[in-house]
């Protein structure tokens, strides 16, 4: 009531108990920002969108994956991705991403950790790491980084204990935003330097509403696994566009997988939502992750900022409304109709995919000289980039409507001309 | 639209007047505030802050304070009866919480401000000002910045 | 209806003269509206810009051609036009649009004019025909609409004047906004028939702002002529995106030309701004052809509309700035950067358009067999009306930019399907 707010106004938080650099568990943290800490822990839950969200499916537990719910599958939704990676773990397992309190489970018991051996490496993303690097690494961050990437996942992750937490983004004493990711500090730097900028320290350099964005770029993002030490290398080196990663893993000679069906050697994008972002109106325009994705709330008389990490569609009035000023109706259904647009031309890129691995097979069947296959199959390898680099980015187009229109274009017509190529 | 809604107004105030609590507020929040015609009583509320901070960086800083673009221009009694009734639902709202946010305009006060931009443009604009015959033509729809930014 | 709106008409302005419904010469006008008139005559001036605008190009007047300047060929700077539009007058002369005050003199003297014998239609978007239209049909509007169509162009000519004027847009005694192009009304009554809308008047219909863009669209969309009556039909019946309008011309089987290379049954797109506008973000926010080509500007005491008609980023402040808190440079280079994605794509798909060309010509040699080669022309006539559609339209990709980019994909998956179509 009345009297509450205007007290509420004069005292932003109480100092409940002391964190330190070393304060993992975010219930302690929870003690002294109960309202960020009610909004963290909200990321269990689980709602669809019409494209996103997740939607919770119940699965009889077993030894192998004790959990009793997980999100749809995305390989049941879209057949053509079980050719695209045929003969890749991720044709075995892949679902709808959901909220953050479900990383690391959701990482521990996927398929794909059967299917093939993960390294350390891969909690880099899915836990809290910050603490468990610098104890890997005596006080060391990046010692404790490369200690862990290359032990077999099981042994690393008895290292961690949590998801993602408090720390992970904050600095414990002053709360100002802070970058904690070996691969996001070693990456963005260059970048910076493809851009002219030399020697960057995100921490340092960022700007407060850049660092909005880049606390969510540590993960979201395209990634490989450099050499034995399968150390995490973001592939930014000559620029974030999808030309300019394909160019660098051409350059290193980089392949994922080779494919089951066509031997061609094959890349997989993973979550590129900073470099899709990054190409699209709202990036131009300066608009942050957190802008979006954890909108300011007003609670009492404080403004606080949603910690219930979603999509932004499921809280039009506050992700959108503040600064459109069209009704939340209005504004979801410019969403969607950008998505929808997006989703069907995905489902074109797709299906000239699937074409050009029906028609590599029926050409090596009819055994086509060496020359002309291979040349389909690198036809291949930047058909399936291109449209991967979009359909595993997850708003559906939205970060970067023109953008991902024109990859998926570039997409088809690497299909059709690898199509092309093994005939005359 | 914007004409012949004071007294519906009046009766809406008169009404409202009866609740206790709202009445309550509308004094202990300094509804009186709602009669003056300067920017700081409005920004008694805190929810009201940002509007009053954006207002005060706006070109209207020297010109328009807050009521000569939500007030009515066009008799005292409609402007009375509408800061009567803005001031009674703000202070219900303000009370008991229950409010959208962001805060949105609602239609009735956004045709009060496009009044208040004819109020003081008239002359300037009748000109691309289509007739009356015609829905109105939104003057906010490309100067939505002017008094503060969205 | 007008003559209702007539006593409570608001425009503020001195009546030096009486107008009437009669009244054709522009200069008449500008006696009571002396600060339109300014504007209006100024569109002689030329001025590129990236991507628009036009540019002046001397040239040596000749008898056929008495015109001294003109604007740059497309047809120099884009090549592939050629081989797109082999054997249609098009690929003969295709000039840089430039402004309205040039529109009756750039008919009469294109090349096109030669190249093939046009019918009096053409006269309905370049020249102001509205009083000519009604004295042909004794006061009725439609009647010498249809009576001027048929005739041969250079007879048709004859019964205009001058290019576009005030009246063509204008209500003569209440300045209202009046649709007065036969063409649109009926073309506008058959798109929202498709939308359920029945009898739609768009005179009477539509509301202001809409008027703000319909105004535009009399002219600024894509056309054909229907019959031998070579009546003026704007192909919108199933609805106004490029699937609908190919849909229409494959329903009543029209073609524009035979491809002199392959045989094909083509289409030839024209200028559809108007409907590519009304699949663009700004069309959703309600933002109409006169808020940026028109924006008011500040005359004296008098806020007016900018009758200086040109594109925007000429004066990106008005245009733009109003609702764009961005700085004019920033809100520029987000218009160019824009266009560039767009041109670098239209650029791939006439490359395949023109690869399927050849490869028709090949296998036509070859004396591949009727059933294929005539799969593969029904593919060129779709690729090319697709990309032509695109690139017909002005704005470089800005009006619609996702719904641009998802047409030029579209297109090259016709190009590559139709190389594909010849094989096996
Ligand atoms: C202008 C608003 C906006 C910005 C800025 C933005 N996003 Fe999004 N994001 C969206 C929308 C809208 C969706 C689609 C959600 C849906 O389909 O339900 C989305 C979807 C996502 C998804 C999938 C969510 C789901 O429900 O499955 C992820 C992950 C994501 N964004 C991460 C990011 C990251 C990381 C950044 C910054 C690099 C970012 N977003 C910037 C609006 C935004
Ligand atoms: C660079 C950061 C990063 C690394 C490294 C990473 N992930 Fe992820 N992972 C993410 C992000 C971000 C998402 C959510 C977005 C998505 O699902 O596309 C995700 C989602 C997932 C999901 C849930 C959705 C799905 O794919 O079924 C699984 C399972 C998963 N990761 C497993 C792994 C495994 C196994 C590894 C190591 C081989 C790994 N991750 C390495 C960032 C990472
Ligand atoms: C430590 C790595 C990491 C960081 C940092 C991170 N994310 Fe995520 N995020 C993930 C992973 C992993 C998932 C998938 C979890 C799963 O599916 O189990 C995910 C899922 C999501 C989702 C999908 C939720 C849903 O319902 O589908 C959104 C939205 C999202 N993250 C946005 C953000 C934003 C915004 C930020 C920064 C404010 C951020 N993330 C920071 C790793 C991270
Ligand atoms: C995925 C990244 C991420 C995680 C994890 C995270 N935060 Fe935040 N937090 C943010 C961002 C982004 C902001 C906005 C900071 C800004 O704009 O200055 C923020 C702001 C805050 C603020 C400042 C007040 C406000 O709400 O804007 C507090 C306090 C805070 N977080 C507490 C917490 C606590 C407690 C936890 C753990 C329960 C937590 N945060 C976990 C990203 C995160
Ligand atoms: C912090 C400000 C901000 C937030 C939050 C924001 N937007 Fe935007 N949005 C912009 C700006 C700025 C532009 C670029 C146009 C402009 O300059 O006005 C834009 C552009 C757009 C466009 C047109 C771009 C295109 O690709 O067609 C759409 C649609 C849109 N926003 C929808 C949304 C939705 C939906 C959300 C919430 C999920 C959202 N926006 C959140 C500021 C914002
Ligand atoms: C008692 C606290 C308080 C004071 C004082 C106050 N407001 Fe508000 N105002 C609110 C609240 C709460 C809302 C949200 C109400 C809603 O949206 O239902 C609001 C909403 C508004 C709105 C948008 C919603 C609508 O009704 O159109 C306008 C405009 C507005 N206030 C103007 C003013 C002006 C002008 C003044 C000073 C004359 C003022 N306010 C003083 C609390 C206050
Ligand atoms: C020069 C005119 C002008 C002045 C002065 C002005 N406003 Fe506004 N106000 C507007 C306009 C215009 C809108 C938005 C109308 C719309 O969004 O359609 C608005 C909207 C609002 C809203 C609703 C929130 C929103 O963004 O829609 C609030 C609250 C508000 N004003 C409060 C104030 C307060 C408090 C002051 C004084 C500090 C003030 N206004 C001064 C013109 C003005
Ligand atoms: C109380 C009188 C008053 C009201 C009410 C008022 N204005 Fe103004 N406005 C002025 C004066 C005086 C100036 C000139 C001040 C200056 O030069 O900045 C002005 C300047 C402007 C300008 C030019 C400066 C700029 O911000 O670009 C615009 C545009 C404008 N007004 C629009 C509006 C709109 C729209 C409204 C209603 C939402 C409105 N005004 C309400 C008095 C008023
Ligand atoms: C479609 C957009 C649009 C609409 C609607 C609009 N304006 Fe404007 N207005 C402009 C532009 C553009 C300018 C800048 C003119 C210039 O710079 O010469 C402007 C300038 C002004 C100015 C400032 C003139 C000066 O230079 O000081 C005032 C005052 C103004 N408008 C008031 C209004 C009012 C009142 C309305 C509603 C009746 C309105 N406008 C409707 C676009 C608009
Ligand atoms: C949001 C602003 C906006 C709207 C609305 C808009 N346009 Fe445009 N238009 C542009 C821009 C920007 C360009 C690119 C100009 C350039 O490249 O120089 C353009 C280009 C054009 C061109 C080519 C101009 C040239 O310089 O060659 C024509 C013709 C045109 N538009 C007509 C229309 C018509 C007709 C409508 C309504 C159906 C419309 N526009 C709506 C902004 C707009
Ligand atoms: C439905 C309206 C419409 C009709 C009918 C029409 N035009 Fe046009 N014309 C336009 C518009 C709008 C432009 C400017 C946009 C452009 O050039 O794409 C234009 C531009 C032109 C140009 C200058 C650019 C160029 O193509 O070199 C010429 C010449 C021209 N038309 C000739 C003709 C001829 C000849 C006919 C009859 C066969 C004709 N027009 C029929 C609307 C029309
Ligand atoms: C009577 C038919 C007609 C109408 C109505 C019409 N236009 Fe045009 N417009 C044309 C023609 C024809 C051209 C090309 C003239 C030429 O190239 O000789 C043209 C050219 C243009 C150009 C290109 C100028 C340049 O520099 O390249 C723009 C921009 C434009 N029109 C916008 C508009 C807008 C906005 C409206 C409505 C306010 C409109 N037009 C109404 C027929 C029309
Ligand atoms: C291509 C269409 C077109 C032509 C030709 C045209 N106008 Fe306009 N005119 C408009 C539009 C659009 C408006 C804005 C009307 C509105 O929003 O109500 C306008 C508005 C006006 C207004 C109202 C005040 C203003 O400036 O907004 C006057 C007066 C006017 N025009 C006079 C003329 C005169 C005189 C001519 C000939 C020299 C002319 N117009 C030619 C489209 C046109
Ligand atoms: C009358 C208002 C208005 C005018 C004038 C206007 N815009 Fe917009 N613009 C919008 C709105 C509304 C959106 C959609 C996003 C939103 O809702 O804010 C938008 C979106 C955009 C976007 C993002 C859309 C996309 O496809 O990425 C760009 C870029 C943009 N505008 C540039 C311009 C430029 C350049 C001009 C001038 C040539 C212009 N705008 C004129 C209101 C306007
Ligand atoms: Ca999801
Ligand atoms: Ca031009």
């Amino acid at each position: 009531d009345i009297f509450e707010k205007k007290q509420e106004s004069r005292s932003p938080f109480f100092r409940v108990v002391e964190l330190t650099d070393d304060t993992e568990d975010p219930a302690e943290w929870g003690k002294n920002f109960p309202l960020q800490y009610d909004g963290y822990v909200r990321t269990v839950d689980m709602v669809r969108t019409r494209f996103g969200g997740s939607e919770a499916v119940l699965q009889t537990p077993t030894t192998e994956d004790p959990r009793t719910v997980t999100s749809q599958s995305k390989l049941d939704h879209l057949p053509e991705l079980r050719r695209m990676w045929a003969g890749y773990a991720f044709s075995k397992d892949f679902r709808e991403e959901r909220g953050h309190a479900y990383m690391l489970e959701d990482q521990i018991f996927t398929e794909r950790q059967q299917a093939a051996p993960q390294p350390g490496t891969c909690l880099h993303c899915h836990a809290s790491v910050y603490v468990p690097y610098k104890k890997a690494g005596d006080g060391d961050l990046m010692a404790g980084f490369e200690k862990l990437n290359p032990l077999p996942y099981a042994e690393a992750r008895t290292h961690v204990t949590h998801p993602i937490t408090c720390i992970d983004c904050h600095d414990a004493v002053t709360m100002q935003l802070r970058i904690t990711r070996p691969g996001f500090i070693e990456g963005i730097a260059q970048a910076k330097a493809a851009e002219g900028f030399s020697a960057y320290d995100v921490n340092r350099d960022a700007s407060h509403q850049e660092m909005r964005t880049y606390v969510c770029a540590q993960c979201h993002v395209e990634y490989y696994f450099k050499g034995s030490e399968k150390r995490l290398t973001y592939p930014w080196s000559k620029g974030l566009k999808v030309e300019d990663i394909l160019a660098y893993y051409d350059e290193v000679q980089f392949k994922d997988w080779t494919h089951a069906e066509t031997g061609a050697p094959m890349l997989k994008a993973q979550h590129p939502e900073f470099e899709m972002w990054a190409q699209g109106t709202h990036a131009r325009a300066g608009v942050s992750c957190a802008d979006c994705h954890m909108p300011y709330r007003r609670a009492g008389a404080l403004k606080i900022s949603e910690h219930h990490v979603r999509s932004p569609l499921l809280d039009v009035a506050r992700s959108c409304q503040t600064c459109h000023r069209a009704s939340a109706e209005e504004l979801l259904d410019r969403a969607e109709s950008i998505q929808e647009r997006h989703a069907r031309l995905r489902d074109v890129a797709l299906n000239s995919l699937v074409d050009l691995i029906d028609d590599i097979k029926t050409a090596q069947a009819a055994g086509t000289d060496a020359e002309r296959l291979d040349a389909a199959r690198q036809y291949q390898r930047k058909a399936s980039f291109y449209v991967d680099f979009v359909e595993a980015e997850n708003s559906t187009g939205f970060h970067a409507d023109q953008e991902g229109a024109r990859i998926l274009a570039e997409s088809i017509n690497f299909s059709r001309l690898g199509q092309r190529a093994l005939m005359r | 639209m914007r004409r012949g809604h004071g007294a519906f107004i009046v009766v809406m105030v008169l009404f409202g007047g009866l609740i206790g609590l709202g009445a309550f507020t509308f004094v202990y929040a300094d509804g009186a505030s709602y009669m003056s015609s300067d920017a700081r009583p409005c920004a008694n509320c805190h929810v009201m802050r940002a509007q009053y901070e954006a207002w005060q960086k706006s070109s209207h800083r020297e010109v328009a304070a807050c009521n000569d673009c939500h007030a009515p221009h066009s008799s005292l009694a409609a402007k009375l009866a509408v800061k009567g009734l803005n001031g009674f639902n703000h202070s219900l709202a303000f009370t008991t919480g229950r409010f959208p946010e962001p805060i949105r305009i609602t239609d009735f006060n956004r045709d009060v401000t496009e009044g208040a931009c004819r109020h003081c443009h008239d002359a300037m604009v009748h000109a691309i000002d289509p007739v009356p015959e015609e829905e109105e033509l939104s003057c906010v729809r490309c100067h939505v910045d002017v008094g503060h930014l969205h």
